[in-house]
């Protein structure tokens, strides 16, 4: 059973001027492929905190104080995080941290928009507001997969019309995507697959405008530093050398950056946002919400990542445009095969989408279950009490949690839900449950009633 | 919940702002400073005799050697051109500085606080009509600007001072106007609205207490700079040949003596530099104080 | 709404600004009765029957008879047929469009000059003290611009002055140009050269690299006082803002696309920390042109500042007022360039 | 009746790129006809941009409306004789009971009145108190200002507040900034029920709180409502919300009211169609049937759709509901050039006469037919196409007008919908 993520006893904390919060203490959870996992709580249940330290995008204030993260079986993501806090007793140094920080984003750089990737919650301010979309989207592809971009290029400039006529016969007999791959590695047009696939699989043209644009697609005339550079990059080398100087590299980079958002426009194709061509050169204070939180997406699945983190990704949205969010969102799981962690504070969101559902409680995961079982037979108490408080539109009725939400800073000593809870017993009061699995696949942390 | 519960709560978040302001160190060494300033200038003001200084108003000149003498015990700062003994000149000189420069900063202040937030609530034609007017206040260089309307009034330092109010309360007006549109958009001041409140009351009730603490931080960062903007323009002569004790006319007294006696100059001009310094320094530990982000 | 209808906007926008320039220095100029203005044109020698004429005459050449505001068309039409008035200085006297002829190349020189050395020591030294704050580069960088900014201009001169001027000699620190190195040139006549009264580019022009290379030393170090003077507030307000740009959440996104540090700081960050700053820049232009005067009168270099410091001490009020107008005249000019460049640089603004 | 709205319309001038004078207008509300009795909750639903924000200032006189009137605690047979008169015109009678009715009406003993009985809770907890003031303050401050109770006793009807919004009374001398969200709200509901009102406005009282502290501040809103006859208007997206609360539920999109009617009518059986794809579209395992997922976005309000304003959204729209000539051709357009290339010539040209019908340039009236048959079923616009003639200039089709739909009586609810008009 290949997890794509194992995160073991994760424990977080934040040191403020008004003492230190513990955001995080101790959460397990191991998702498995191409799985869409939810992660349920209220605000101050850790979250989000959660999901920015498997991303390594933690403040300067904040310290992995125990636990690791580990990404497809070996890569250890906070490793130099927690070597940078404070052991028992000592001060938390400030200093020590933001190296740490600098040292993670260095290293994390083949990992962050290749492998993991994030979408935030609010699309208003997630898209940087001076920059161009394209650029936006290109600037990842470019980052990590800057080879593919140049064979794409190189294989039109050689692939000659009826080598496309013939993958359009092909196409049109039901060829899937393997075949086409075979034939284009036959012809040594490695790239062209890439492009031809995702016109054809457009739904807004009709038949014969994709056989026009397919056919269009050969015979591209390259000047000569536009050959220079996409040989070097094609072959794999980086943009080195005398490419190093700043005027050079940022010509070369630009040639990457048009065919960045041919690339892009694919993408958007595919992410159903309207006429994408013109998008692609819109500033996002031109779009609506739903628009740019599509666009979101595409850079997070620029360069089809293992695991995509949405943090909240449509609260901000309305219902409607929530609606198209989350149909999207089913739709890319079977396309795309990535594993994705879900979080939301309203469960019924995570009901429309997910496969299991962790409910956090004060900085911990009280119960994990299957989504049908969430509703129907919830195990802790928390949980029970939460779907009970949801109101449903045949207007059932709703019961509140009594008390609040705990003060970060002192966590209260074993169960932390013992003072909201209605069967807290003095076990709960002074020990620490652990995970136990009551059904298959059905987790929860909290001693049965009896003893 | 007693009145003791209530002073007790009211302590507590003041020693939260308090503990704020001096953990910020530079804070505190500019209060210092700035304290001394103050003293000296009470001190010249009401008992200079305690301090053995025989004639606050001017410039004690002696004309047997005008040639400046370096420092020496006799004069702690050395001498400038008309024999002037600078340490004597410079502790008098402060109190004129600073007074002038508080009366520029505090009409300036008033003025464009109460246009700016009148222009702020009234809106409309007459909020248009007091922007196109600081529009146009701003187009022309404040020192140049400062040096036209003094030179009208003629070149005495209260005419100095008041030239540089009429050049400076547009920023405030603007300053002012801002914040006050900003407050005016939280909802509370709807609610205000909603539950019967008078607009007038709204004002001095809700949105002013909220808009003028940033305004006051403005102005404490503002005297530093106008302190200096002052001695600039005593510097290029705009006293005509008063022999008064202003740290900028001091500076302008060495100034063909640079070569060889550099310290007529560069004293007056570091006795500024340090009180707009301290100033600025204790403005930004009260902009920590207030600013919610850093309290946390 | 495209970039050419936002320009004519601004362009509408400034006619009430320049009407209210004019009319507060046309009210400046004439509240102080009319004698003085006379006292000009007159030279106090002349007296009895002579002095009659001549004030009579001059009366109805400005209108002075008539009500204030027909006074205020008429100066201004004056002034937008070219002849600002007459100014009589130590330095230079007669008519003022000569003066401004004269004196603006020079003030011009220094401004630009200044303003580039702000762009190009403020914006990477802002940018270095955010992005590594509280290093103890940041906290020189603080204390340096702290201080600096609380430095009147005319001590940053002098300390310029005896630093590198008199203590090391590698700078010469008063004049435009070295006289002796100029007096051979034959388009150097009496202090002004000709066709574009800058020295720098004149000798440049004919050719005499030795005096072109002397002109621009002398060049250096009034520039240098009056960036130094203005870098450093900009330099505090592009460490606040884009202090303020890091925290958002695009650059979160940015970062978690795994881009390289220094592309996101570069690419992503400064940009939109920039914008503040080219808001104020129109204010530092004003601050550029106000520490022109104190520096001119410091490094003796003959621009337009120095004339208004001459005109100030002779009470010289055609001087004054045409300069404070000029000044004007420029600074709207300025804040019009800038609005524009605001309007390139963020997309939001132009549709 | 409590409250009543007639033809209620709030256009906000924007200093936009209008095209040199024309000023551009947003429009928020148009035409709402809103109905409260004492002590009803209304529910007004929307999503944003749909008006209901507006709308609910208004009703507090936070607002001044464009055009259209409201009226407080009017008895129902004057409301009556006042549709009367506006039905036959009678403009005299009718600005006589506005004068005495009107919310904003001059006299300042009715003005005061109105305020001491009605008052309002916004959404944010943390910008709807003063940081600057302690709760006693808050919650004074509309009891002091109307004159309900002198400051003495205004201290002890403080405290039964507290009480009765589940506070303790040491909260009084407590500081905003020293509250959770949960109670920050409970502060602004007392404040709101401070002068005992007869009617309150709740805009999303509980969208920016967690689901458990919502239920509790939702229950505390039931016992208010029955404890005192509070007539309430409840203004919020979340349509779950309002099935706990309201009895009255008003849909509203792009600033019109498209259904009214008692909750279990307009939320369990919804026929407006986009109230369908509103509900349809609730996250949640209870939502039975298939999901109706709507394209494309809210309209923008600056120049809504003619006709029922949802026409380029609607499933199931067809020819009177408005479709313009511009989105005819634009439709024609994305046909004629991406989906059916080989039909068409290369020079077909496809835009609108003076007269505003579509005009089709070389392109023959067979061809043209056939798209229409073939693409009517996705292609919504092209079904208010009535005829298609040839012409010398080309192809002609003539448009069918477009009606703006009133609300019609539809199974004991009111519904905006051309389906639903009287033949």
């Amino acid at each position: 059973m290949s997890y794509t993520l194992q995160v073991s006893d994760l424990n977080v904390q934040f040191y403020t001027r008004r003492g230190i919060y513990k955001a995080l203490n101790g959460v397990d959870l191991s998702l498995k492929q191409g799985e869409i996992f939810g992660v349920a709580g209220e605000s101050g249940c850790g979250k989000t905190t959660l999901g920015l330290t498997i991303m390594g995008l933690l403040p300067k204030n904040a310290a992995v104080t125990q636990g690791e993260v580990l990404l497809a079986g070996n890569r250890d993501l906070t490793a130099c995080l927690r070597n940078a806090a404070p052991s028992e007793g000592e001060k938390f140094n400030i200093k020590q941290s933001e190296e740490a920080i600098k040292k993670l984003n260095r290293e994390s750089c083949d990992i962050r928009g290749t492998k993991i990737s994030m979408v935030f919650q609010d699309p208003m301010t997630s898209l940087n507001p001076v920059l161009q979309i394209g650029f936006q989207i290109a600037e990842t592809i470019i980052a990590h997969q800057p080879r593919p971009l140049a064979e794409r290029k190189i294989a039109r400039t050689k692939v000659t019309h009826d080598d496309l006529g013939q993958i359009i016969k092909l196409l049109k007999e039901g060829a899937d995507e393997q075949a086409i791959n075979k034939y284009a590695e036959s012809k040594n047009l490695h790239g062209i697959e890439d492009q031809v696939l995702s016109v054809w699989r457009r739904n807004d043209l009709g038949e014969t405008k994709k056989e026009k644009i397919i056919l269009s697609l050969h015979s591209e005339k390259l000047g000569s530093f536009e050959k220079l550079v996409l040989e070097r990059v094609g072959s794999g080398k980086n943009i080195g050398g005398w490419m190093r100087i700043p005027g050079i590299n940022r010509a070369a980079k630009n040639v990457l950056l048009k065919e960045g958002y041919i690339k892009a426009t694919e993408l958007l194709s595919m992410l159903e946002v309207p006429n994408p061509d013109k998008v692609v050169r819109m500033y996002p204070h031109e779009l609506s919400g739903g628009m740019r939180q599509r666009i979101v997406i595409a850079i997070a699945l620029a360069n089809n990542p293992e695991l995509v983190i949405l943090d909240e990704p449509t609260s901000a949205l309305d219902v409607t445009v929530q609606a198209q969010i989350l149909e999207l969102t089913r739709h890319l799981k079977h396309r795309f095969n990535t594993s994705f962690i879900f979080i939301s504070h309203d469960l019924s969101v995570l009901s429309e989408v997910c496969d299991r559902i962790g409910i956090m409680y004060a900085g911990r995961i009280v119960e994990i279950a299957p989504i049908d079982a969430v509703f129907s037979r919830p195990l802790h108490p928390y949980t029970r009490m939460l779907t009970k408080a949801i109101p449903t539109i045949d207007g059932n009725e709703i019961q509140g949690i009594g008390g609040t939400v705990p003060d970060m800073r002192n966590v209260p000593i074993g169960c932390s839900f013992n003072p909201r809870c209605p069967d807290a017993t003095e076990k709960c009061r002074s020990a620490k449950p652990s995970m136990v699995e009551v059904e298959e696949g059905h987790f929860v942390a909290c001693f049965p009633k009896g003893d | 919940m007693s009145e003791a519960e209530l002073k007790t709560r009211k302590w507590e978040n003041t020693r939260l702002s308090l503990s704020v302001f001096f953990a910020n160190k530079a804070a505190v060494i500019g209060l210092i400073i700035v304290m001394a300033y103050v003293v000296d200038a009470l001190l010249v003001q009401f008992a200079p005799q305690a301090i053995g200084i025989h004639s606050p108003g001017t410039l004690v000149e002696n004309f047997y050697n005008t040639v400046p003498s370096p420092p020496s015990l006799a004069h702690p700062f050395g001498t400038t051109y008309p024999g002037v003994d600078l340490f004597t000149s410079m502790v008098k000189a402060v109190r004129i500085d600073l007074f002038y420069s508080v009366l520029v900063v505090a009409i300036g202040a008033a003025v464009g606080s109460i246009v700016g937030v009148v222009s702020a609530n009234v809106g409309g034609l007459m909020d248009e009509i007091v922007m196109r007017i600081t529009d146009v206040f701003f187009s022309i260089p404040y020192l140049i600007l400062a040096l036209a309307v003094g030179f009208i009034l003629g070149r005495s330092l209260l005419n100095m001072s008041i030239a540089l109010a009429i050049v400076w309360w547009p920023l405030y007006a603007r300053y002012t106007r801002s914040q006050t549109l900003s407050t005016k958009e939280f909802t509370f001041v709807e609610a205000a609205k909603a539950s019967g409140v008078s607009r007038l009351k709204i004002m001095y009730k809700h949105i002013l207490p909220n808009a003028l603490p940033p305004v006051f931080i403005q102005i404490s960062l503002d005297l530093g700079s106008i302190m200096v903007i002052f001695s600039t323009l005593a510097f290029i002569g705009f006293i005509e040949n008063a022999s008064i004790p202003e740290l900028g006319y001091l500076s302008s007294l060495g100034l063909n003596y640079i070569q060889t006696a550099p310290w007529t100059v560069i004293f007056p001009g570091v006795a500024i530099t340090l009180f707009a310094l301290a100033v600025n320094l204790v403005g930004d530990g009260l902009r920590d104080v207030m600013d919610p982000r850093r309290r946390s | 709404m495209r970039l050419w209808v936002y320009i004519i906007r601004r362009l509408l926008l400034l006619i009430p600004t320049l009407i209210g320039l004019t009319f507060i220095v046309f009210i400046l100029s004439h509240v102080s009765g009319t004698n003085v203005i006379l006292s000009e044109y007159i030279s106090p020698k002349l007296t009895g029957a002579a002095r009659q004429i001549l004030v009579q005459q001059l009366t109805n050449q400005f209108h002075l008879n008539q009500p204030i505001y027909i006074q205020y068309f008429y100066w201004l039409w004056q002034i937008l047929q070219g002849n600002w008035g007459v100014t009589n200085t130590p330095i230079f006297s007669g008519q003022v469009n000569t003066a401004i002829a004269l004196f603006l190349p020079n003030t011009l020189m220094i401004s630009i000059v200044a303003s580039i050395l702000i762009w190009v020591i403020g914006v990477p030294l802002g940018v270095y003290s955010a992005v590594n704050r509280d290093s103890p580069a940041d906290h020189s960088l603080r204390i340096g611009s702290f201080t600096l900014y609380a430095m009147p201009i005319y001590l940053i001169g002098i300390v310029l002055i005896l630093l590198v001027g008199v203590y090391l000699k590698i700078l010469p620190f008063s004049g435009v140009v070295n006289p002796v190195s100029v007096s051979s040139a034959s388009w150097y006549v009496n202090g002004i050269s000709y066709p574009t009264h800058i020295i720098l580019i004149d000798a440049i022009i004919h050719g005499a690299w030795g005096i072109a290379s002397d002109a621009f030393l002398h060049l250096i170090l009034p520039s240098v006082t009056l960036a130094l003077a203005i870098v450093a507030s900009m330099i505090r307000i592009l460490r606040s803002s884009m202090l303020e740009v890091l925290d958002q959440d695009y650059i979160r996104l940015a970062r978690s696309k795994g881009i390289s540090e220094r592309s996101v700081i570069n690419l992503h960050a400064r940009k939109n920390a920039l914008l503040p700053v080219i808001t104020l820049f129109g204010y530092t232009v004003a601050g550029l042109l106000g520490g022109a005067v104190v520096v001119e009168t410091i490094f003796n270099y003959p621009g337009i500042g120095y004339w208004t410091t001459q005109a100030l001490l002779v009470s010289d009020i055609g001087g004054i007022m045409s300069a404070a107008l000029l000044f004007g005249l420029i600074l709207m000019f300025a804040n019009l360039i800038v609005d524009i460049v605001y309007a390139l640089v963020d997309p939001r603004i132009r549709y | 009746m409590l409250i009543a709205t007639r033809q209620l319309v709030k256009h906000f001038p924007i200093k936009g790129e209008s095209a040199f004078g024309k000023s551009l207008t947003l429009k928020a509300v148009e035409g709402v006809n809103l109905q409260v009795r004492e002590g009803e909750v209304v529910g007004i639903v929307g999503e944003s941009g749909s008006g209901k924000t507006t709308l609910g200032r208004m009703l507090l006189g936070l607002l001044k409306p464009t055009a259209g009137q409201i009226f407080f605690d009017i008895p129902d047979e004057v409301l009556q004789q006042y549709d009367a008169c506006i039905a036959n015109k009678d403009l005299g009678k009718a600005a006589e009971i506005e004068k005495q009715y009107s919310i904003f009406s001059k006299n300042r003993g009715r003005q005061r009145e109105i305020r001491k009985k009605t008052n309002i809770v916004f959404q944010d907890p943390y910008s709807s108190l003063d940081p600057r003031l302690n709760i006693l303050d808050i919650i004074m401050e509309p009891i002091v200002a109307t004159g309900y109770l002198r400051s003495k006793e205004a201290v002890q009807r403080c405290m039964e507040l507290l009480d009765e919004v589940g506070l303790p009374g040491d909260f009084a001398y407590r500081y905003p900034h020293e509250l959770s969200g949960g109670q920050r709200q409970r502060v602004a509901l007392a404040r709101g029920i401070a002068t005992l009102p007869k009617f309150l406005v709740l805009d999303e009282p509980t969208s920016a709180l967690d689901v458990s502290v919502q239920a509790q501040v939702l229950a505390l809103l039931r016992k208010i409502r029955e404890k005192y006859n509070i007539g309430m208007v409840l203004i919020t997206h979340n349509i779950a919300v309002i099935s706990y609360m309201a009895d009255q539920v008003n849909v509203m999109y792009a600033g019109k009211i498209v259904e009214i009617g008692q909750k279990k009518d307009v939320i369990l059986k919804p026929i407006h169609p986009y109230n369908i794809a509103l509900i349809s579209a609730v996250p949640g395992k209870a939502v039975k049937g298939t999901k109706i997922i709507l394209k494309g976005d809210t309209p923008n309000l600056v120049d809504p759709p003619g006709g029922c304003s949802f026409h380029p959204r609607c499933p199931v729209s067809f020819n009177r509901c408005g479709w313009s000539a511009s989105e005819v051709v634009s439709d024609l357009k994305y046909l004629i050039e991406d989906k059916y290339p080989d039909r068409f010539k290369e020079g077909t040209n496809v835009s609108i006469n003076m007269s505003g019908d579509v005009i089709i340039t070389n392109a023959d009236l067979i061809s043209v037919k056939e798209l229409i048959s073939l693409e009517k079923k996705w292609t919504k616009s092209l079904a208010a196409i009535d005829d298609v003639s040839e012409t010398n200039e080309g192809v002609k089709l003539k448009l069918s007008p477009c009606i703006v739909p009133e609300m019609y009586p539809q199974d004991n609810r009111l519904v905006a919908c051309l389906h639903y008009a009287p033949l």
